[in-house]
């Protein structure tokens, strides 16, 4: 309990060392890491953004409007867009005929084109709406799509994911790695054998055979995800755990009567914190793009709902003519990960016990 | 040792009886055969050709037969190849794998462990904030938009690599860089991102506290005192990296025409292929075996604290 | 010194030798598609073996570059007699395989019946069994080879009895299944018959190198009895199916003719160049409803949802290829018009879909669109499912599968919609037909009309003529009109980069047949 | 200065170190202006509870200070005539493990787990001394044979892990003496192992370093051992030396009430043991932000008002020195 005449004391005489729980000191190390803040904020943006997407004024991520499809971001409205282009490619078509200005029957034409275009509608969810106005600020897609309305929705999808996929398999690598480096033995023999042969087996008949038994799904992606990921955490931890099972601290702890359970989940494990949490973040985009290949084969999020994985995946053909397709997904993806990367160090360094009582 | 090893290459047969049973076992059971095509094929042309691979009998024969054929060394015919047996196949692609796939490894290791070096000496410095982004870049940016990319840039717009190809092609060994570069990326940032959080644990350690104070200069403790410590995940990681890199590398050998294996296991994968998948299975099965078995050999000489027995 | 000075000059000529014996070579790279499955005749099923086994094997007919249709090859001549079910072909004398071996009458026989041996398991074997009294009998195992009614009256002279009178019999026989196959080496070599140390050839191309999925090289032939008619020295074929890199290939001048399988993305860009070939192919994409299901049993909805598909728009502003829009399933061919079938109407479908008791759309049950995973089946379907959910007031999901998972769901009608396409197997409004009889495999939807099947059959035993079309022609306005069995959206294009100011004998053909003996460089 | 100097075989002298901690918190004052002396074959103690700057002060005479959040904010450590804090990097690895040796508090995670202790003995040996590799190796063995390890030349290539503890101290030692160090510290050396072996830790040191004159920083919380093993004493309490004496003054009449009630709570096995034990009140103080008191006062029997305001000055009392107002007037 504190108060606060404890937490400013007129001078330091008399308050004693601070007693705080892990967990607060935890946060209070990490507020002090600023990349971690930075970091922390920028998810928490995220995941605001995503969630509050059906409240934000923003078009929708699935209606096409195939006169608008392909426009680069701008923040002029579509039809200006559009009206331009037509002026160009006018003026290119009068200067190869030699000529520096539009005819008048050309303007004309530009003239009716404009009127066209601001009278257009279409129509949306039984109204007719007009098209002129739509500002697209990330540019759309092949059907004419909101690129920043798919972004946001498809972060929807990714973030749970890339977070909820990497989690599970880290707690259920780090579980398995953990005993089976720390029991050794038969135990650790019959367990990494295990891996191996779920490693082995080929993994995209599994999805397919997945989806046969128990259809499409987002649990069962979840699953797919799950089910393989987990490996390589868990060699890495149990490589850890071999390695410090033997140390000093262990054996001390062994000495003063701790369970198994307890030496490993309290003292083998934090000591791997590091290790695990870089995983962790490493992991996210391996998820998010884990995705699209499982959409691929039918497991995926379907269309027309949008992830970044699958966006990202729809424009590479595309590239060099479309570039804000790919690229605008794909920094929304390396930002979130920054932030991730940035975030799980702080949280590494701020939970890391060794680091917590060096001055 | 030589106990530990010989004792651990028998454990690999059991492991491997069982990688080839379940896999066989499951692949029959996925939707559709090898031959349902495009066209629906009358059922009489259907059963010569079921005839022809033995898929006519029932599956515990045709698994027997299959067995035998194995230890014969006989991996069975490819029913979409069907010019070639799958051996065929396994002996000309796989060592193109393994080939692309050591090298990129060699290069991730190599230059992941390197910048990782170099960012936790100077951490915090913006060498090691730039070499972090660009690991996460390296993550983050699947293979199949930094394939197209740096053909993209480095053949289409820059004339400077062919497009793609292999080394026995008419443009030679340059056509290796970018899927070499393309393959390493991912697993250079892994691991340096792992070595570099393993040796600032390290660096924090006590015995690195006691290499100071005998007078050790910065480097000689980097090299001598934290890399082989550091090394331990990294080695690791090395194991599902080694087995990963080759079998992984599909959508590279997609992208830039690598003749490879691994474009036979999703087409037979696709193509309900049955023996030329399980061929490819039992490749991978035994490089992933092997690259474990490895990585714990090689485990056992970088940590003395650990004995085999 | 005087050593290294000899060994240099003895190199120094060795080179300025090798300099001179060398002739220009006319090598011609094609980027085709994915890796060949088999260059056995007998075997082959596919566009992409099919491309190159036009160049190592001819048949008694070949096809025409400009239309096609066959024309001479082993066979010099042929004679039709007994109405229209006997043919007789005289082959040339000069025919031979690449080891000098001569071919005969009886090695046509040898081969026929080689691809007819249920053994072979040759998957187009129905195709022989179409026209050959009696293939099919001896492929299923019911009758021995002696069951086939093809012999050789003499060493030149080669005749076969068909089924019946059929009409395109002609457009059929350059099939690689018609081809003739070196049975002498087949016995010598077994299933290696076809590594390139081993393969004997009678086309005008002899294979050299094969490197799975890296490169499939052929060499002008030096025993083709036409030999000097063809132009090109070197063929290489190269094997990739991701068309990005194929294109960025083409682009970066290290193929001369890229096969089909555009990147959809780049499309708009690729029409512009003067090298982009595109014709209509002989290829339908239909969605197939399942008739053995509520809703789609009614045919209100199939012709409302039908009706409501805005197929113009979506060939021109989301295929883009230079698809055409069609409400018909048989694109036109010489001498068969399709009948017309039910077009974009909206008011109408509306009207259709509040009869069948769903106005507005109001409680249609959910429902999906299943395709193979493909960015164009994607991007159609999206559209489609735009269309019916703006337009009609319905909304009905979409899925996809890898094209295993889609076949085999497709045979256990496990579907609403499904996205299915058809290429022609030869210039007939028959192959696209048969497809919907009730008992046919194609049949996913399981669509049946006594009438329908009733015309199919008629027709297979008339000769050709109007009077058979119009009988095909009949049938197909039962389908596609009247019962909406299915909903035909766009006729396929071939779309092919190709620079046509830099190499000859390259035509633009229904059928997407090159061969390449007729190609050279201009 | 009170403590008697004899110039010329002073080879340490430390003047008003401040070594500062720049923490979440705030600046913590490890080590806050400490003043001594170390000469020649001298044994010197620094006692006090934990935390109280003892390490710091230490590692702050080798500049192992990790930077940040540590740094020497002011003071001088004369070495042998050159003043350390003016040294660069370079010049410091040459001091560092030849002229000035340390070995730590706990002998298990001091010595690398992944190198042989041949390596890490050797390269410790020819880095300093200009011999070749064997003769390191020789050399190596010759220690570990000193400080009692038996069949060192096998022992030597060993792991670390294959040790015990005790003797891996010994192994510490070995390696920390091998260059002849003109200095000793001993971080705590004996606080980690079992109190035999304690005892016969620091008879090797005592008896490696009386031989070769090599002067000896013991740092320890426990009186007990600096009573057998110090010439001298400088009693620290947060960050500062409050009390130096010579040993037998300080056992015999500590000034300071912080010393007194040190000796106080010993266990003396030459009195009954009737009452409880001794034991100061109170816990010592957050060095964090200290105001300009007498950190001792909220535990002082005997504190006064003006304890409270500003810290005392050093007081010198003959040959020895205190910190404290209780003897102001005696000076």
């Amino acid at each position: 309990m504190k108060n606060k005449n404890q937490h400013q004391p007129e001078h330091q005489f008399n308050q004693s060392i601070k007693r705080t729980s892990l967990f607060l000191d935890a946060v209070r190390r990490l507020r002090k890491n600023k990349m971690a803040v930075a970091g922390f904020i920028i998810v928490v943006i995220y995941a605001v953004i995503s969630l509050s997407a059906p409240l934000l004024p923003i078009h929708s991520y699935k209606f096409q409007i195939l006169d608008h499809r392909f426009l680069p971001p701008s923040i002029k409205s579509a039809g200006k867009i559009l009206l331009e282009r037509e002026r160009a490619r006018l003026l290119t078509q009068a200067k190869n005929a030699g000529r520096d200005t539009l005819l008048p029957d050309e303007l004309e034409k530009l003239e009716t084109y404009e009127q066209k275009l601001r009278s257009d509608t279409t129509i949306k969810d039984g109204k007719p709406i007009r098209t002129f106005g739509r500002i697209y600020l990330l540019g759309t897609d092949s059907l004419g799509r909101d690129l920043l309305a798919r972004i946001i929705y498809g972060g929807q999808v990714s973030i749970a994911i890339g977070l909820i996929g990497s989690i599970t398999s880290i707690l259920i690598g780090t579980c398995i790695g953990a005993i089976a480096g720390y029991m050794g033995g038969k135990t650790d023999y019959l367990i990494t054998r295990f891996i191996d042969i779920m490693y082995s087996l080929p993994y995209m008949m599994l999805v397919i055979i997945l989806m046969a038994l128990f259809g499409r799904g987002i649990l069962n992606l979840f699953f797919a995800l799950a089910f393989v990921s987990w490996l390589t955490v868990a060699r890495v931890v149990r490589g850890q755990i071999i390695s410090l099972k033997n140390s000093e601290f262990i054996e001390a702890a062994r000495s003063i009567g701790a369970g198994n359970l307890r030496i490993v989940f309290k003292h083998l494990v934090p000591n791997t914190l590091g290790i695990i949490v870089v995983f962790t973040t490493l992991t996210i985009p391996n998820f998010i793009m884990m995705e699209a290949f499982l959409s691929f084969l039918g497991l995926g999020v379907q269309a027309p709902f949008a992830t970044w994985g699958s966006l990202i995946q729809e424009s590479v053909d595309g590239m060099d003519l479309f570039p804000w397709r790919l690229f605008f997904p794909a920094i929304t993806m390396v930002l979130f990960l920054f932030a991730m990367n940035f975030f799980g160090d702080g949280l590494r360094d701020a939970l890391d016990p060794q680091l917590k009582n060096k001055l | 040792m030589t106990k530990y090893i010989i004792r651990r290459l028998i454990g690999l047969i059991p492991t491997m009886f069982i990688i080839i049973t379940i896999s066989f076992f499951i692949i029959r059971i996925a939707p559709g055969g090898p031959f349902d095509k495009d066209k629906r094929y009358p059922p009489e042309i259907i059963k010569n050709m079921e005839k022809k691979y033995h898929y006519d009998e029932p599956i515990l024969i045709q698994y027997a037969r299959y067995m035998l054929d194995i230890l014969k060394g006989d991996l069975g015919l490819s029913s979409a190849y069907p010019d070639h047996d799958v051996n065929y196949f396994v002996s000309r692609s796989l060592p193109k794998s393994v080939f692309i796939g050591i090298i990129a490894l060699c290069i991730a290791v190599i230059s992941g462990i390197g910048v990782s070096i170099i960012s936790a000496a100077k951490q915090n410095s913006w060498i090691d904030y730039t070499a972090m982004s660009v690991a996460v870049f390296g993550i983050t940016i699947p293979l199949f938009v930094v394939g197209p990319l740096l053909m993209y840039i480095c053949a289409i717009r820059l004339h400077w690599l062919p497009t793609s190809g292999w080394i026995d092609g008419k443009y030679g060994w340059v056509t290796l860089i970018m899927p070499v570069i393309t393959l390493s990326l991912p697993y250079f940032a892994y691991i340096a991102r792992l070595s570099r959080a393993s040796i600032l644990e390290i660096l924090r350690s006590d015995y690195i506290r006691t290499a100071r104070a005998k007078g050790l200069s910065e480097p000689v403790i980097l090299f001598k005192h934290v890399l082989k410590g550091s090394l331990l995940p990294v080695v690791s990681y090395l194991g599902p990296a080694m087995a990963g890199i080759v079998t992984g590398s599909v959508v590279v050998e997609k992208i830039f025409r690598i003749p490879g294996i691994g474009h036979f296991f999703v087409q037979a994968a696709f193509n309900r292929d049955y023996f030329l998948l399980m061929g490819t299975v039992i490749v991978y099965a035994v490089i992933l075996l092997m690259a474990n078995f490895i990585v714990d050999i090689l485990y056992g000489f970088l940590d003395p604290r650990i004995s085999y027995k | 010194m005087k050593k290294i000075f000899l060994i240099m000059s003895v190199l120094l000529i060795f080179l300025m030798g090798c300099g001179q014996g060398k002739k220009e070579t006319t090598v011609f790279t094609v980027l085709n598609g994915a890796e060949p499955p088999t260059l056995d005749p007998a075997l082959s099923e596919d566009n992409v073996s099919h491309n190159i086994l036009l160049g190592l094997f001819e048949g008694l007919l070949v096809y025409n570059p400009q239309t096609n249709n066959g024309a001479p090859g082993v066979a010099e001549s042929w004679t039709v007699s007994n109405e229209g079910k006997t043919y007789t072909f005289t082959l040339r004398t000069n025919a031979k395989w690449s080891d000098g071996t001569p071919i005969t009458a009886k090695t046509v026989v040898d081969s026929w019946l080689r691809t007819l041996n249920p053994e072979t398991a040759s998957p187009y074997a129905w195709m022989m069994g179409m026209v050959v009294q009696g293939a099919n009998e001896y492929n299923s195992g019911e009758a021995g080879a002696d069951a086939v009614q093809i012999k050789a009256i003499d060493d030149h002279t080669f005749q076969m009895d068909m089924v019946g009178p059929i009409p395109y019999v002609e457009s059929m026989l350059p099939h690689t299944i018609f081809g003739i196959v070196p049975v002498h080496t087949i016995e010598k070599f077994g299933d290696k018959w076809t590594l390139p140390e081993n393969m004997v050839c009678n086309g005008p191309f002899v294979l050299k190198e094969w490197e799975p999925q890296d490169h499939v090289t052929v060499v002008k032939s030096k025993t083709y009895w036409d030999a000097e008619n063809v132009k090109l020295d070197e063929i290489v074929y190269i094997p990739s199916d991701d068309n990005n890199t194929r294109l960025n290939m083409y682009k970066n001048g290290e193929a001369d003719w890229m096969f089909q399988g555009m990147p959809l993305d780049q499309i708009d860009v690729l029409k512009q160049r003067p090298d982009y070939q595109v014709i209509p192919q002989l290829a339908t994409y239909f969605y197939e409803f399942n008739h053995t299901k509520p809703p789609f049993n009614d045919v209100r909805i199939r012709q409302a949802l039908s009706m409501a598909i805005d197929r113009q728009t979506l060939v021109d502003k989301v295929t883009r290829g230079g698809q055409i829009a069609t409400n018909e399933v048989t694109p036109p061919m010489p001498g068969y018009v399709p009948p017309e079938g039910n077009g974009y109407n909206l008011e109408k479908a509306k009207e259709l879909l509040a009869q069948a008791g769903y106005p507005d759309g109001k409680g249609f049950p959910d429902s999906t669109i299943l395709y193979n995973t493909s960015e164009a089946h994607k991007i159609i379907a999206e559209f489609i499912q735009q269309q019916w959910e703006q337009k009609l007031g319905i909304s009905i999901s979409i899925e996809n599968a890898e094209w295993k998972t889609v076949l085999a769901r497709g045979k256990e009608q496990d579907f609403n919609i499904l996205r299915m396409g058809w290429i022609g197997d030869y210039q007939d409004p028959n192959t696209f037909l048969e497809l919907f009889q009730t008992d046919a495999g194609q049949n996913y939807g399981k669509y049946s009309n006594p009438e329908f099947d009733a015309l199919i059959r008629q027709a297979a035993t008339m000769p050709g003529g109007t009077e058979r079309f119009n009988v095909l022609k009949k049938a197909e306005q039962i389908l596609i009109a009247q019962d909406q069995g299915i909903a035909p959206v766009y006729y396929y294009v071939n779309q092919d980069l190709i620079d046509l100011t830099k190499w000859g004998g390259w035509y633009t053909t229904i059928m997407g047949w090159h061969p390449p003996k007729y190609i050279y460089k201009k | 200065m009170a403590l008697a100097e004899k110039k010329e075989d002073t080879i340490l002298a430390v003047r008003d170190l401040k070594t500062f901690f720049n923490t979440d918190d705030g600046i913590v004052k490890a080590v806050d202006g400490i003043s001594f002396t170390l000469h020649k074959g001298e044994t010197l103690g620094l006692v006090g509870e934990s935390g109280c700057g003892k390490s710091v002060s230490c590692l702050s005479l080798l500049k192992l200070i990790p930077s940040p959040p540590g740094k020497i904010v002011s003071g001088k450590i004369e070495f042998a005539g050159n003043d350390i804090l003016g040294l660069n990097e370079e010049e410091m690895r040459e001091i560092r493990g030849k002229k000035i040796s340390m070995i730590f508090q706990d002998p298990m995670t001091s010595l690398n787990p992944f190198l042989k202790i041949s390596t890490q003995m050797t390269e410790t040996i020819s880095l300093h001394q200009s011999l070749n590799k064997k003769e390191s190796l020789e050399k190596a063995v010759r220690m570990l044979f000193l400080v009692g390890i038996p069949k060192p030349e096998k022992r030597i290539h060993d792991y670390p892990h294959q040790f015990s503890g005790g003797m891996r101290q010994r192994v510490m030692i070995a390696m920390a003496l091998s260059c002849h160090p003109g200095i000793l510290i001993a971080d705590e050396p004996t606080t980690a192992l079992d109190v035999t072996i304690q005892a016969q830790i620091l008879d090797i040191i005592k008896e490696l370093t009386s031989k070769t004159d090599t002067a000896v920083i013991l740092i320890t919380h426990d009186l007990g051992i600096v009573a057998g093993m110090c010439d001298h004493i400088c009693v620290m309490y947060a960050g500062k030396i409050i009390e130096k004496a010579s040993a037998p003054d300080l056992f015999r009449d500590p000034k300071h009430p912080y010393t007194r009630g040190l000796i106080k709570s010993v266990p003396r096995v030459d009195k009954p043991q009737k009452e409880r034990l001794y034991s100061i009140e109170g816990q010592p103080p957050n060095l964090i932000d200290l105001p300009d008191a007498c950190a001792f006062h909220p535990r002082c029997e005997q504190v006064m008002d003006i304890c409270r305001k500003k810290f005392p000055p050093e007081i010198s009392l003959h040959d020895r020195s205190v910190c404290c107002y209780l003897y102001e007037k005696e000076s």
